[in-house]
């Protein structure tokens, strides 16, 4: 460290006249008097304003995780099947046949929210940049919503532009969306969450990674032209140094999906030759992180000349350029003697591509712009001494567990499950998936069209695909972080055993409010600790993910929502379910025992207006047991239907069956609880899977060795949906309900 | 028997059109760049696919209508070559002049990805032969600007002239007389905004379109 | 110089944007509001000075490009 | 009453469907564009006389709905 401060001082002199750094500057660029103090010193010297807004990005909540960082290390992140976990721009999975899987999660919560269009769709191809750089091609993308109370009068528009900003930018670069899920909730009228996954597919021993190499080594830019877009909060700063003019202000980011597809394209045909040595897009703080990222990571020294960025306006300073979010950008590290070979397949594409720098061995970071120096910082505090925060935090008290006798069971069972079949986190999304493009690429062979429980995208030219899914229920782990935390993970990984598929690993975007509140803190220490516990009974590691903190408004932080995207393997196309294969004359067969869970429940919530009690809780060991048990039938083709139970109990679970199937069906009143206890109870670790006559016997039994609870639970023919004298509705009527509501809300 | 298929910028259903036209003649087609300025030789099919080729930009297929390849094409067109254009294919087949009309926005105003059934109007075009005496097929619709637009001189000639290939059964996107597909005066030149190269494949999206593959390469 | 073209869609021919506008507005309680027509306006930047020579060569791009006069029309003003 | 509505992308907000259209027509030979921006005109037409009344109704308009002020700007012109 001695030795780095000692040679900024030589170069001090060289550096471009600067600005006065006051305690307002320090503060507005979030930095606190501790971190402006380890700057000095690494430094040794003032920092400039490029400096500055260099350290104020690395170590930012955004990039450095320093609320987070000491908890996500508690993770379960290898396994078997990784080849990349936490660290890079997405995690690595094997699939056999030298093929890999690489995937991650992000949030765009709060550009979203401001401009709901652009906010979604630079979302979108943010996530699908951290894939491909790393030399995948995107084969699906996924998204998880959540919005306000319906009723709220911004909900409609935030709907509306969120999900064509999604479409419009997965349908433009071909990339199918497949899935994902939806919730409202008056918890996000302030502050709604829109996290976006990708999943791409590569060669497994062409993996590309983001560490730079060398010295004296090109570095590239290509893409985008720079402009003022998203520039980091510091928008007061910035315009000190420039006058105050309209047109200099930083502006919100624009997505270019046509951009962004012939940036996939070029970047992919690149990696098929060897040119690359190290390549890192540009998301969040773009050219400082990317640049910063690779350095450190590769343990070398980086030089700019910020003269050579393409610009796509006049007068950008150092300081705007460094901290610029214009997208579809992408930094590279080019091997010597092929910088004409990347010219020209970058030409070829119609992009904009400009060498821009070069690999040193000083370990710093150093940008020359019109002749002069304007950061000459050393890489590895930016990275090593960032903030890793112990945030106090308080453990989340636990909620009263409820008794279904104490909670009223309703008096019109017709009327309950009609109000939970077209609630808003129940009712058909079709108005929004319709406006994706589920079937580009020629490989989806399940999606929401389906309303199934995982997608499934064939990989191309084989007959193996990949299943995937997201989930969370923000309701359980508000009551109950931890007991939330596991069933989200326990959710993913039976949704993928529903379709059939061996659950391999997760990715997740952690959403919070505002960690420095201890309650807050509490939350996610919570959710981590219970997603791990369920990571590591599963053998189901973390590879990738987000954390998305200070989604608040006035005080008012959004329900704890970690998000969680799995994904898993089919083997072979032979074995797969989904849950519209039931048939006329099937046994409706229920694995997992059913105790009748209502607290915290939809029931509870939309028929009572209650929004109290404990959680289900999650026996990670059951599921197991019990999953493990439905992928062997899937496999031995013992089932014609599979669903998880799951949100709204047995009841909507059925009905979602008996919709995705076009077929009624019967259910069966209990024998040991009371009808709301059973029909509508959230117990966990159960699926719904619907037999042939001749299978019933030997699944029943086989279960029974294996000790798992499986009973019948009721029958599958005719146009009804009924229950043992409880209720008896069409299936048209049903699905009426089903599919209206959404389309009534955004028509009204 | 050789096909091609036009790769533009931001083409992005090139991929469902190779894979279809591989599944039914056995044989990959040549992957033609739109920078290209003649067809490789003795092409008897060009495909000009789905996507959003310059991202749709200015409108859709503008941009790609005026490319090189394009000029060749619809030179070669004029002489009898065939060609179909599925989606933003079929957009650059009318802005391009091989076609009449024009797609404008859907008129619900969105993005509108279904199954969608539709009618075979003209049963002996080289399009359709194959199908008998089907009346109704499935394909998939995946657009954003799908709505059938032409004078109603041109609609009644194309109706008049059996050049209205598909209608469809529930109109998705507010097409003038609910046209999905239609050909020119020759019957060599194709155009719809359904994909059936995404239904030649029982696990993906049906197999309805498979017979109209058969049914062109079957005259060539 | 700037070209400054217009581009709005034929009288006749229906209009599902402009539609959705005044129907939008009508909703918002904008009664006044009795039909809508939705166009689109391009600025290009021009090297050159003759303005006659400009106004051909754009009116030449419309034709070739900006416009689809199957459906469209257009109008060209050049300034400096 | 006639409002006409012109809506562009705010100064140094990315413009694609510019970049491609300038690219566009450098690619059919017309090199003497430099540049080319694409932005939304709105055409409304009103019942009523009071023009005042008008504009201040159609500024209410672009901001509540025509616009989406985040990125872009927008500038009224009432006609007879
Ligand atoms: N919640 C999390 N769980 C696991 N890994 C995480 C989590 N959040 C972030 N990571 C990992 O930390 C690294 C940095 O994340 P991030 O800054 O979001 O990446 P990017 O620079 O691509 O935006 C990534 O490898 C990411 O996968
Ligand atoms: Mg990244």
């Amino acid at each position: 460290m001695a030795k780095s401060s000692s040679k900024s001082k030589a170069s001090q002199k060289k550096l471009a006249p600067k600005m006065k750094i006051t305690p307002e500057i320090i503060k507005e660029h979030g930095l606190s008097k501790d971190e402006y103090k380890i700057i000095l010193d690494r430094l040794g010297r003032e920092p400039n304003i490029n400096e500055l807004g260099i350290f104020s990005v690395m170590w930012s909540e955004h990039c450095s995780y320093k609320s987070s960082r000491r908890h996500l290390g508690k993770f379960l992140v290898t396994g078997e099947k990784v080849i990349q976990g936490p660290g890079e721009n997405a995690g690595v999975i094997d699939i056999g046949d030298n093929d890999a899987i690489i995937f991650k999660m992000e949030s765009h919560n709060h550009p979203s929210y401001i401009e709901p269009y652009q906010g979604a769709a630079t979302g979108v191809g943010g996530i699908m940049r951290d894939v491909f750089t790393m030399g995948a091609r995107p084969i699906a993308l996924m998204n998880a919503l959540r919005f306000g109370e319906p009723e709220h009068p911004k909900t409609r528009t935030l709907v509306s532009g969120v999900v064509a900003g999604i479409g419009g930018y997965g349908n433009c670069v071909g990339v199918p969306t497949v899935g994902g899920e939806t919730n409202f909730h008056k918890g996000y009228n302030g502050n709604i969450l829109v996290n976006a996954m990708c999943v791409g597919l590569a060669d497994k021993n062409k993996v590309f990674y983001s560490a730079a190499k060398g010295v004296g080594n090109p570095i590239f830019y290509v893409g985008s032209k720079t402009g003022r877009d998203g520039i980091h909060g510091a928008t007061m700063a910035s315009a000190e140094f420039d006058d105050d003019s309209e047109d200099k202000r930083p502006t919100v980011q624009v997505g270019d999906p046509f951009t962004e597809k012939l940036l996939i394209e070029a970047c992919l045909e690149l990696m098929d030759t060897d040119a690359i040595i190290a390549i890192q897009d540009m998301g969040a703080a773009g050219l400082t992180s990317s640049s910063v990222e690779m350095a450190d990571k590769g343990g070398v020294g980086i030089t700019l000349n910020l003269d050579k960025v393409p610009q796509r306006e006049t007068d950008m300073t150092p300081y705007e350029m460094m901290l610029s979010e214009s997208q579809e950008r992408m930094l590279m590290v080019i091997k010597p003697g092929k910088e004409k070979l990347a010219l020209d397949i970058f030409q070829k594409w119609e992009l904009d591509v400009a060498e821009i720098g070069v690999t040193t061995d000083t370990g710093r970071l150093t940008l020359k712009h019109k002749g002069k120096i304007v950061c000459d910082i050393p890489v590895a505090p930016l990275a090593d001494d960032a903030p890793n925060l112990d945030r106090p935090f308080v453990k989340t008290p636990p909620q009263d567990v409820l008794n279904a006798e104490d909670i009223i069971e309703t008096q019109d069972y017709n009327d309950a499950i009609k109000r939970m079949i077209s609630c808003p986190d129940i009712a058909s999304k079709r108005w929004i998936w319709e406006q994706y493009d589920r079937h580009v690429m020629s490989d989806t062979i399940d999606s929401s069209q389906s309303g199934g429980d995982a997608a499934i995208v064939r990989i191309h030219g084989s007959n193996k695909a990949v299943a995937i899914t997201t989930d969370v229920t923000p309701r359980y782990c508000l009551a109950d972080p931890y007991e939330g935390g596991k069933q989200c993970v326990a959710e993913t990984w039976r949704n993928l055993t529903c379709v059939g598929a061996d659950p391999i690993a997760i990715t997740d975007c952690l959403n919070f409010g505002n960690p420095e509140r201890p309650e807050i803190m509490g939350q996610l220490v919570g959710c981590i600790d219970g997603m791990n516990e369920a990571c590591r009974a599963f053998d189901y590691p973390v590879v990738s993910g987000n954390v998305s903190l200070y989604n608040e408004t006035n005080g008012q932080a959004i329900p704890p929502t970690p998000a969680v995207g799995g994904v898993g393997l089919i083997p072979d196309l032979a074995y797969f379910s989904s849950l519209e294969g039931a048939k006329k004359g099937d046994t409706l067969i229920l694995i997992g025992e059913t105790k009748g869970w209502l607290g915290a429940s939809i029931y509870l919530r939309e028929i009572l207006r209650r929004e109290d009690g404990a959680p289900p809780p999650v026996n990670l060991g059951l599921e197991k047991l019990n999953g493990n048990y439905v992928r062997r039938l899937i496999r031995n083709r013992r089932v014609n239907a599979v669903h998880d139970c799951s949100d709204g109990g047995l009841a909507v679970t059925a009905i979602e069956m008996a919709l995705a199937s076009n077929i009624g069906i019967h259910l069966k009143n209990p024998t040991h609880i009371s009808g709301h206890a059973w029909y509508f109870g959230e117990d966990q670790a159960r699926y719904l899977i619907s037999v042939e006559p001749n299978s019933v016997n030997p699944v029943i039994s086989t279960a029974q060795g294996l000790n798992i609870h499986a009973e019948i639970v009721g029958s599958v023919g005719g146009d009804m949906v009924s229950g043992d004298n409880a209720f008896d509705i069409s299936l048209s009527q049903l699905r009426k309900l089903h599919e209206d509501w959404l389309p009534n809300l955004m028509n009204s | 028997m050789r096909t091609a298929v036009i790769v533009f910028p931001a083409s992005n259903c090139d991929r469902d059109a190779a894979f279809a036209l591989e599944k039914i003649t056995g044989i990959a087609p040549e992957m033609v760049w739109h920078r290209e300025t003649s067809l490789p030789k003795n092409i008897d099919f060009v495909v000009l696919p789905g996507g959003f080729s310059y991202g749709d930009y200015l409108r859709s297929g503008a941009i790609a209508a005026r490319s090189p390849i394009v000029k060749d094409i619809v030179e070669k067109a004029g002489k009898g070559l065939a060609v179909a254009g599925f989606c933003n294919g079929f957009q650059i087949l009318t802005e391009a002049g091989l076609l009449p009309g024009a797609l404008m926005r859907n008129k619900g105003l969105k993005y509108v990805c279904r199954p969608q059934k539709l009618r075979i109007t003209n049963k002996t075009s080289r399009f359709t032969k194959q199908y008998g005496a089907r009346e109704e097929v499935i394909f998939p619709i995946a657009h954003h600007d799908g709505n059938y637009f032409a004078d109603d001189t041109t609609l009644n000639m194309l109706e008049k002239e059996g050049r209205v290939v598909f209608k469809y059964t529930g109109n998705p996107n507010g097409s003038a007389r609910d046209i999905a597909g239609i050909c020119n005066r020759e019957g060599n030149v194709f155009g719809m905004m359904p994909h059936p190269e995404r239904a030649v494949d029982a696990l993906h999206g049906g197999t309805d379109g498979i017979d109209l593959f058969k049914s062109i390469l079957g005259t060539l | 110089m700037k070209a400054i073209i217009k581009i709005g869609l034929k009288p006749g021919v229906l209009d599902p944007q402009g539609r959705a506008i005044a129907r939008g507005l009508n909703d918002l309680g904008y009664n006044d509001v009795k039909d809508a027509r939705q166009g689109k306006i391009i600025e290009l930047d021009l090297v050159g000075e003759d303005k006659v020579e400009a106004e051909k060569q754009v009116k030449s791009m419309c034709e070739k490009l900006l416009a689809n006069t199957v459906i469209e029309n257009f109008s060209i003003q050049i300034e400096d």
